[in-house]
């Protein structure tokens, strides 16, 4: 009984800039997919967060690297991928997101990954070596 | 459509208010941080951060709170945040800001907070 | 002395609901590209009419067809390429966009093409039969 | 986010004014034509179109004034045009709007030209 699939995807040079454009993709996306505005601003968070990890951490701010999103939506799902090129990493292995040890190690980061996990219904991440990364979420449309 | 970010300062006594003006992200997160950082090199250290016209904020906004508030408070002085629109806000608090930071209502109310007893350390 | 060049890409169904998004990517590139605001409002109106055009000439309303835009810069010329799997057609062979007869037949359209040539430094269009046709426009940068 | 487009209409005496509001592009203008012909089927064809609040058109938007202007000016009527922000005003002017249709500034000299003369045919 599968329904029509809706499939986007968006290219953009690996540099924070282009965050604001890909919020705006993604709630784009969103809305045709049929999230309320509040899980669309949940939607809209994660993948920001995603993507900064990209360009930050995978691409090193190197803006001749791309940052892709694909998006796709039926009746029941809506899948996000993030794909980057860089050296990957075991989420599995993160420290726990305390905020007050971060905060406490005077650390400004180390949250987006539990940010991720907080707003999507499921978060994957799929390493091929020296290829590409693909993080994957998804959320239960009702 | 690029997301624009401003912040805007202001003081009453020796505090420092800070107002955000749109969307803190990865982007934007470098001139909050010398916002801050301007103020810290000043000598002031009793900071209100007044979130009102704050449309947006990822982890990389709230990193610039984290990184900060350690030597802030060992200076005698607090970041209190203040005015957030509920969207902003719900970021805040699924992230547990609430218990490290005071996080009020109105701008007037934080400035006065700086009035009371010190805040308890982290 | 080639500058360096920066690429986005944008793929959507193809259903007017993807307009605005459209709208809002070519926006996002112009200004990177460092158009003032009156040459992006004029980028954002020709590539929504090749899109729309995409849509209803080429696509005829299926929406399991996929629009795309690429977009490139570098210091000298902003790009755009719209792609389309449509029969083609050959724009050398439009009639003159001339208002009054538009207007006089009753026609709700016929201005499409017209305005991309108004708004821009070069259009062309490039058809592979039974595969990919692509236009091109161009805008100079100061 | 998603470029929203409206149309509300009022009425001074016989003049049926519309005002738009938004984005007119090819996903919107089915919603305009469809006023236009509300208006046309209650056999109201003195028409101002108050596109103060436009903030887009494309071909798409300007294909409805051109489809329906013969047939209102056959019936004795007209579409008025008033309050074009620049940006919008630009795209009529540049495809040559203004020879063929009343381009206005405001929406009263809209409504006071309809006591006027009738308006050339094209
Ligand atoms: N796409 C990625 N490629 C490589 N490393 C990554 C990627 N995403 C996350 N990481 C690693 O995981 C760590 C934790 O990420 P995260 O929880 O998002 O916090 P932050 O990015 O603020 O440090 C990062 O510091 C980085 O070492
Ligand atoms: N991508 C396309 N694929 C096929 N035909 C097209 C395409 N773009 C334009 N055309 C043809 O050219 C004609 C004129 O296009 P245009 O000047 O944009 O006006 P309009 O789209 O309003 O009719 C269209 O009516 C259509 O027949």
């Amino acid at each position: 009984m599968g329904s029509l699939e809706r499939r986007f995807s968006l290219h953009v040079p690996s540099a924070t800039r282009n965050l604001a454009l890909i919020r705006e993709f993604v709630t784009s996306v969103g809305l045709q997919a049929g999230l309320g505005e509040d899980d669309v601003s949940k939607l809209e968070l994660a993948v920001d967060e995603a993507c900064t990890n990209v360009i930050e951490h995978a691409h090193h701010g190197d803006a001749t690297k791309d940052v892709v999103v694909r998006a796709t939506f039926d009746d029941h799902t809506l899948r996000i991928e993030v794909i980057d090129s860089g050296p990957g990493f075991d989420p599995a292995r993160l420290p726990e997101a305390d905020l007050a040890r971060l905060t406490h190690e005077r650390r400004s980061g180390g949250l987006g990954f539990h940010v991720m996990q907080l707003l999507m219904d499921e978060v994957s991440y799929e390493i091929v070596p020296g290829q590409t990364n693909r993080l994957r979420m998804t959320k239960k449309l009702r | 459509m690029p997301h624009p970010f401003t912040v805007t300062r202001s003081a009453e006594g020796d505090v420092s208010v800070l107002a955000l003006d749109g969307y803190l992200d990865a982007h934007t997160a470098p001139a909050f941080e010398e916002a801050i950082q301007a103020e810290l090199d000043a000598g002031r250290v009793r900071l209100v951060v007044d979130g009102g016209q704050l449309k947006y904020i990822s982890s990389a906004g709230l990193g610039v709170f984290m990184g900060f508030i350690e030597e802030v408070r060992e200076r005698g002085g607090d970041i209190k945040i203040c005015g957030l629109a509920p969207r902003v806000r719900q970021v805040f608090d699924i992230l547990g800001f609430p218990a490290i930071y005071d996080v009020m209502e109105s701008r007037e109310a934080a400035i006065r907070r700086f009035a009371g007893p010190p805040a308890a350390g982290v």
